[in-house]
């Protein structure tokens, strides 16, 4: 697997004096699995901000299918092929489940003024954006209002709107948070089959079970620096991640 | 129906007019305006000048009114993307005020003294009055009505209903918000300069007091009582706003405080607009109804 | 019994969120609650912090009724929440968040004491002391919301998936911290929590609630046993 | 119709409230007393008024109904320059004589020949004003204070015009407008006190000039200091106290005239009310008595015998002045008065009736 | 220079009598997030009550405190009436109402106290003071000392005292406020309270100032003082003072010694907008 779909150069966030994120580089295969993990704030989400552009780097630089991203707004990066989940949900509140899912389907439309004329709400849109939800497993809440879905729900309604947007680079952070385990293990399901289509996955997620049994390597961030990189069975052991961030019941939760 | 209702309901059309425009930018794309009386103004202002003064005829005109109003829309509304509710709230009122007093202040709009003179309009070669102007007035609210029908129904639309509810999760979904909140402003304002345009035609004679921050307060009620984001809302408040003040007319004394009474009961009762989501309307003619659009 | 339900109905608009819980609380028990999403596990606890209102039922707490008490009461009486996504005071210092969770009795208190207690439990909190709460990370405000609720040692203490965004190892810490404060100093816990494993494995008894009933109640360790737990949420 | 009904449009409501409060008490003065001798042409005659806020489009609207629904047959204009400028052309085109009471714009009369002003045109009164400082105050040296609208410049326009055609040794050593709803006049006033001139033209209503000498005096001016009929209200005295002691207006009535038409408003006026009278109010009076007039010469109240009729007055013996008679585009012509307060009320202190300048 | 220092003199007492104003708004919003238009309402309540007992009694001690209690008791009902059932909606419809609630209140005004301006003709019992030829007049006195004491006051009561967290924690999360142990409806109206209060006494010292109180004395405040607070940093009160005071001194002195080509009230716009482009969350707010 030598074709890098992103990568991470030297990358820095600072914010006042924090270093949220404090040279950090890696890289991501194309049809990978890569699971970030670390301590809480560690500086994950700030990466998967960096990588999603809403925030630019301070230092360094990102690199997408070879094209230098740094700087770029988030709507840019999501034409470019990124889809994200937010860790802090943000549904469209107001608007139904089936159309948070098409605001993400109108990707191509939104480039310029004049092509954001056609209509939205057409047969093939709905279908379309039904099939997804039916995918992650609330099709039958389609009419429900964003705001009033329990929070496991909007988990996978952030999850259904990143693939509408047909990324190339799915980034998932903490989506399993929050869902028992028969919804996890459905979900983990739907990421494998998500990457068996060729979609690149970054995910965060303290589930170690998750994340060891998804992810084909692990990038482990502690106070915005790379501690350690490697597979899954290698970083369970790894004393330094036992340390910062499993601890000593480490296989309690990595089972 | 003699001239006085025709006057009253030909004001109510002008202002359902601008009030379609303020939806567009408060309702759909969420940014809160409180002065949209200056964009108003400013059709109003421009038609006059250039009938008056480059001596061009109202239909001529119109044209560049609605380019210019949507072209100092687009200028006015880049505060918008630096700031957020209530700030663009009191920045907009701020707009307002400034409008007004250049209106005011410069003798070209003619100052203190306002502008006189603007021709009538006059369609295959009669002089629009009375009623008909009434009909004139009417058929542009339709062609805005079903302008703003079609913005909710484009991707655009879309876009902005995802803005108004999460800027930064609309962002990731590939919405520029530069792009679309600007494309809400200037479809908005321009809808407030073609209304602007038909009111100086209608007074022949305008000022600057005429644009003032009451008359964006009264627009944006207008938009809140009948149901923001909706379609119809903007012209149900119209003309209940156009028509309540004639209703308690003969109170002479009391009319205002009744106006300001009924404004804050139906707002007390209906926080949502008599057409807003939830609303006793809405429940009577339209059960059953599922989500937010529209 | 600390804490008794009886018959709790909660709506919103027309959807039906609880039906008829019944479910009780002995003083110095860890009591905890599993369900699917959108069981109601969310509502049940605002419900009893009086944050959501019931339509029907009532609840008793220290045998006093307090169904119709405002949520403030509840909380002077000695309620406690670690609500869901934390809600920390976003344009509040954290050291002012924890300043909100001994409100009106900051004198009653040993304010030094648990300050140092709760920091060294989370060194990060100490650090952050002056940083607004909304810069925090996910799991670092989940350790705000977890510190907010149990500074001012409360009575009865409603957690709310309190494992969501915090890293294994304080997983373990805060379940440990749990379990310490109710066997030790007696006190009372109702415990919301996705990951089944862990709240089975501290709480003495359980209830299983599915759109918006109990459907499952007993001891622990017979959940545990339990085939469709099992499978549902433990994924044995 | 068994009556002669008059339309009457004043700001009842609103900032201009109290103006136009005293406009509409004084007319109904006039009606009872045309009334009490039997109306006109026979009938009784009927005041159909309403609240215009003054504001111009409520007023367009208004005027609509007053023609189509109430069908009267003359106007009286008792509201401020806005919005009568905006009815002039409507009644003008309905061919229903209006007498505006004491508006001031130009384009009031000259919407047609149907519309008279009684008042004062701003510039006529600007005039008076400049000639007032210059030869009466025997000023050298002006500086100018006004509200900014459209009354406030108009007879700054007036009083300048007078400067550079008659009087080119009055210099005018600053010239500043304030905001309508100002409060505030020291910032003016102290630019205004380093340059001492003789006299100070504030040209404003009385709620911003009374304010305006309380603190100019705080402040230690001693200039002379001139307004206008805008601040022709018994309220000056109460906002400035003292400080009106020897303040000026031009303005359109004169309350120690002599004659019974004066001195019986001015009692009847006090009898029915609890305060003063002032110049709105005699404007508004005469405007609706001009009406009447014109109706009983006419021996019709057809609107264009009536419109003949008034345009064909001469020295009618009005509330504010011996009306000359009205020229060919509508104006008044007629002195204009100068007051002075002296022990908190408003004196006689001149006339000005040079024909240079009060000829429209 | 003289000139200059009655200019400094003035100008400041005017942003001292804008902070009175702005103070109530500010600590509204900053509890509630709204934009509490009918404040300037209160505020001439303020002088109307105040007037009214000045005339019956001719004194000022028992004006002040009723003024004080009256405008108390109708800005928590106003807050109770209209706000708080309204607060779960986006903000405009709250500012809606308000703005209904101002505009009726006008009126009410008009037909109790007439259309007129009335004036206030309140003496200060002590001199004014001259400084090197410099005048300062009793009113100016007063109105540095009272605005003085009250900001004190208000400063002490909101960092100092629990009530300034209650306030902050309510308006950010009323729910969870409440969930701590705050009564947040009590706490909202206590802001009420104080803010309405202070509120009546700028509204006093204002018609003693310029010697008028009338119906619509509060339609400038209305909107300038919003612009104040959002200079300010909406909902900082340090804020509010800090704008409020430069105004002042800002208008006097533009005034006094530049010839601006617009009004005296667009400044205090402009100058928001040129703020709020260097600095989007104002003077001292963050955000
Ligand atoms: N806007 C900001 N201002 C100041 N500090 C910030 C800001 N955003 C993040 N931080 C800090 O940066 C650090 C990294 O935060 P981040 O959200 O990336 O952590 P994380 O690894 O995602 O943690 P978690 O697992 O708890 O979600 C945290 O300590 C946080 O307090
Ligand atoms: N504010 C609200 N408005 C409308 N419906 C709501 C609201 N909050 C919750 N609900 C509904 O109530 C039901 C119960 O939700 P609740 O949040 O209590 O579930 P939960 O068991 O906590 O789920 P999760 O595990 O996802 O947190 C759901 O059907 C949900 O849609
Ligand atoms: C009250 C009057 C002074 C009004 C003034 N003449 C105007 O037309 O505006
Ligand atoms: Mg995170
Ligand atoms: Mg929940």
């Amino acid at each position: 697997m030598n074709d890098i779909l992103l990568r991470l150069e030297g990358v820095s966030r600072h914010f006042g004096g924090l270093k949220a994120v404090d040279d950090v580089s890696f890289s991501l295969a194309r049809g990978e699995i890569l699971g970030l993990i670390g301590p809480n704030g560690a500086g994950k989400t700030t990466c998967f901000n960096l990588i999603s552009g809403v925030y630019a780097p301070t230092k360094g630089d990102i690199v997408l299918e070879g094209i230098s991203t740094a700087g770029f707004p988030p709507y840019r990066m999501a034409a470019m092929g990124v889809g994200r989940t937010f860790q802090v949900v943000k549904p469209f509140s107001t608007l139904s489940v089936l159309n948070n899912v098409q605001v993400a389907l109108g990707l191509t439309r939104y480039g310029s003024v004049l092509s954001s004329l056609g209509p939205w709400d057409t047969k093939a849109s709905r279908n379309e954006a039904l099939e997804i939800l039916e995918e992650v497993g609330i099709a039958h809440l389609a009419g429900t209002p964003s705001g009033q879905l329990p929070l496991g729900n909007q988990r996978r309604l952030e999850l259904a709107r990143a693939l509408a947007l047909k990324p190339k680079l799915l980034l998932l952070d903490e989506t399993f948070s929050g869902l028992r385990h028969e919804e996890a293990a459905m979900l983990s399901k739907l990421v494998l089959g998500v990457r068996a289509r060729g979609i690149s996955v970054l995910l965060i997620e303290h589930n170690m079970k998750v994340a060891m049994g998804l992810s084909d390597r692990l990038v482990v961030l502690d106070h915005g620096r790379l501690l350690a990189e490697g597979k899954p069975e290698d970083i369970r052991s790894d004393p330094r991640v036992v340390e910062a961030y499993l601890g000593k019941g480490a296989s309690s939760h990595a089972s | 129906m003699n001239d006085y209702s025709i006057t009253i309901l030909t004001f109510i059309a002008i202002q359902a007019i601008v009030a379609c425009g303020l939806n567009v930018i408060v309702g759909y794309a969420g940014q809160i305006s409180l002065g949209h009386a200056a964009f108003f103004g400013i059709g109003a202002y421009s038609s006059a000048l250039l009938t008056t003064k480059a001596g061009l005829t109202f239909w001529t005109a119109l044209p560049l009114v609605i380019l210019l109003t949507g072209a100092i829309g687009l200028v006015l509304g880049m505060p918008s993307l630096r700031l957020r509710e209530d700030f663009l709230a009191v920045t907009t009122i701020g707009i307002n005020f400034i409008v007004e007093s250049v209106f005011l202040y410069v003798p070209f709009f003619g100052g203190a003294l306002g502008l006189g003179g603007i021709p009538s309009i006059t369609l295959l070669g009669t002089r629009l009055r009375g009623p008909n102007f009434l009909y004139l007035c009417l058929a542009f609210l339709a062609v805005v009505l079903f302008l703003s029908r079609r913005f909710t129904r484009s991707w655009g639309g879309l876009a902005c209903f995802a803005l108004r509810e999460e800027e930064t999760a609309a962002s990731s979904m590939g919405v520029s918000p530069i792009r679309f909140k600007l494309l809400a402003f200037v479809i908005g304002t321009a809808m407030a300069g073609l209304g602007g345009a038909l009111y100086a035609h209608l007074m022949r004679f305008i000022s600057a007091t005429d644009f003032g921050f009451t008359l964006s307060v009264s627009m944006m009620s207008m938009v809140v009582l009948g149901g923001i984001g909706t379609l119809w809302g903007p012209v149900l408040g119209a003309l209940i706003l156009g028509v309540l003040p004639e209703v308690f007319r003969p109170l002479i004394d009391y009319r205002m405080l009744l106006n300001a009474a009924i404004l804050l009961l139906m707002i007390r009762f209906q926080p949502a607009g008599l057409l807003g989501e939830g609303s006793l309307l809405r429940r009577l003619f339209r059960p059953g109804r599922d989500s937010a659009h529209e | 019994m600390l804490l008794e339900l009886r018959d709790l109905q909660v709506f919103y608009g027309d959807i039906h969120a609880l039906d008829g819980i019944s479910l009780s609380v002995a003083e110095g028990e860890l009591v905890s609650v599993i369900g699917a999403n959108g069981a109601g596990k969310s509502s049940l606890l605002n419900c009893l912090m009086g944050v959501v209102p019931a339509k029907g039922g009532s609840v008793t707490f220290a045998g006093k009724d307090i169904s119709s008490m405002p949520v403030h009461g509840r909380a002077r009486s000695g309620i406690r929440i670690v609500p869901e996504r934390a809600r920390v005071f976003p344009r509040l210092s954290v050291y002012e968040n924890l300043l909100t969770g001994c409100f009106g009795m900051r004198n009653t208190i040993d304010l030094a004491g648990k300050l140092s207690w709760l920091y060294s439990l989370f060194p990060v909190l100490e650090e952050r002391k002056s940083q607004l709460a909304s810069t925090l990370s996910g799991g670092e405000q989940q350790m705000l919301a977890i510190s907010r609720a149990l500074i001012a040692d409360p009575k009865l203490l409603l957690v709310d998936e309190v494992s969501m965004g915090l890293m294994p190892m304080l997983v373990d810490k805060v379940f440990e911290v749990l379990s310490m404060l109710n066997r030790d100093h007696g006190l009372t816990i109702l415990l919301v929590e996705q990951n089944a494993l862990a709240s089975l494995g501290i709480s003495s008894r359980s209830y299983v609630l599915e759109t918006g009933r109990i459907v499952l109640e007993g001891p622990s360790g017979r959940l545990l046993e339990d085939p469709r737990v099992r499978e549902a949420y433990l994924g044995l | 119709a068994d009556t002669v009904k008059i339309g009457l449009l004043v700001p009842l409501t609103g900032p201009a409230a109290a103006d136009g409060t005293s406009a509409l008490y004084s007319v109904q003065i006039a009606l009872d007393q045309v009334n009490a001798a039997g109306g006109v042409l026979g009938k009784q005659v009927e005041l159909v008024y309403y609240d215009d806020r003054a504001d111009a489009k409520e007023a367009v609207a208004l005027a609509h109904k007053l023609i189509e629904q109430d069908k009267i047959a003359a106007f009286v204009a008792g509201s401020y320059s806005l919005p009568t400028r905006a009815v002039a052309p409507i009644f003008q085109e309905e061919e229903i004589p209006l007498v505006a009471a004491y508006a001031i714009h130009p384009d009031v009369t000259r919407a047609g020949d149907f519309c008279f002003r009684n008042g004062f045109l701003g510039m006529v009164e600007g005039k008076a004003a400049g000639y007032t400082a210059h030869k009466l105050l025997g000023g050298k040296t002006v500086a100018l204070l006004t509200s900014d609208n459209d009354f406030g410049r108009t007879l700054v326009e007036g009083f300048k015009e007078y400067a550079s055609k008659f009087a080119p040794d009055l210099k005018i050593v600053s010239e500043q407008a304030y905001p309508f709803s100002e409060k505030d006049y020291k910032p003016y006033l102290s630019k205004i006190k380093e340059l001492n001139p003789d006299v100070i033209f504030a040209s404003g209503y009385y709620f911003q000039t009374g304010p305006l000498l309380r603190q100019a005096r705080e402040l230690g001016i001693q200039s002379k200091i001139l307004g206008e009929e805008g601040a022709d209200s018994p309220k000056l005295m109460e906002i400035a106290g003292d400080a009106a002691e020897g303040f000026y207006i031009v303005t359109n009535f004169d309350r120690d005239d002599p004659r019974p038409v004066v001195q019986g408003f001015l009692a009847e006026f006090r009898n029915r009310h609890k305060f003063e009278p002032d110049m709105v109010g005699a404007s508004a009076y005469d405007a609706f008595m001009i009406i009447m007039d014109g109706m009983k010469t006419a021996g019709s109240t057809d609107g264009k015998k009536v419109r003949d009729a008034i345009a064909a007055v001469k020295d009618y013996n009005g509330l504010t002045g011996i009306i000359g008679g009205f020229d060919e585009i509508g104006e008044v012509v007629k002195p204009v008065q100068v007051q002075v307060v002296k022990e908190g009320l408003f004196r006689h202190f001149g006339v000005v009736t040079d024909p240079e300048l009060i000829k429209p | 220079m003289q000139l200059f220092f009655e200019q400094l003199l003035n100008g400041v007492a005017m942003g001292a009598i804008y902070s009175l104003i702005t103070l109530g708004l500010a600590l509204v919003y900053g509890v509630m997030r709204i934009l509490h238009v009918a404040h300037a309402a209160v505020y001439t309540a303020g002088a109307y009550v105040g007037l009214y007992v000045f005339s019956i009694t001719g004194s000022l001690l028992p004006a002040v405190p009723a003024a004080m209690a009256a405008c108390a008791l109708l800005g928590t009902a106003i807050e109770r009436l209209v706000y708080t059932p309204l607060l779960k909606y986006p903000p405009f419809v709250p500012l809606i109402g308000s703005i209904a609630v101002f505009l009726g209140l006008e009126e009410i005004f008009r037909l109790v106290g007439g259309p007129y301006i009335l004036s206030f003709p309140a003496e200060f019992p002590f001199p004014g003071i001259t400084v090197r030829g410099v005048v300062i007049s009793p009113a100016i006195i007063s109105i540095y000392a009272v605005s003085a004491a009250v900001l004190l006051l208000l400063w002490f009561i909101v960092t100092k005292t629990e009530l300034g967290l209650a306030m902050r924690a309510t308006s950010q999360d009323r729910e969870i406020a409440g969930a701590m142990g705050i009564n947040s409806s009590y706490t909202i109206s206590m802001t009420f309270v104080l803010g309405s209060a202070v509120a009546a006494v700028a509204g006093i010292l204002v018609g003693i100032y310029f010697n008028q109180v009338y119906p619509t004395m509060g339609a400038v405040p209305a909107y300038k003082c919003l612009a104040l607070i959002v200079v300010g940093g909406l909902g900082s009160l340090p804020g509010a003072v800090l704008a409020s005071l430069l105004l002042g001194v800002g208008e006097t002195l533009l005034i006094g010694y530049a010839n601006i080509p617009l009004p005296r009230d667009s400044l205090a716009f402009i100058a928001m907008i040129a703020v709020l482009l260097w600095r989007p969350q104002g003077l001292l707010g963050n955000r």
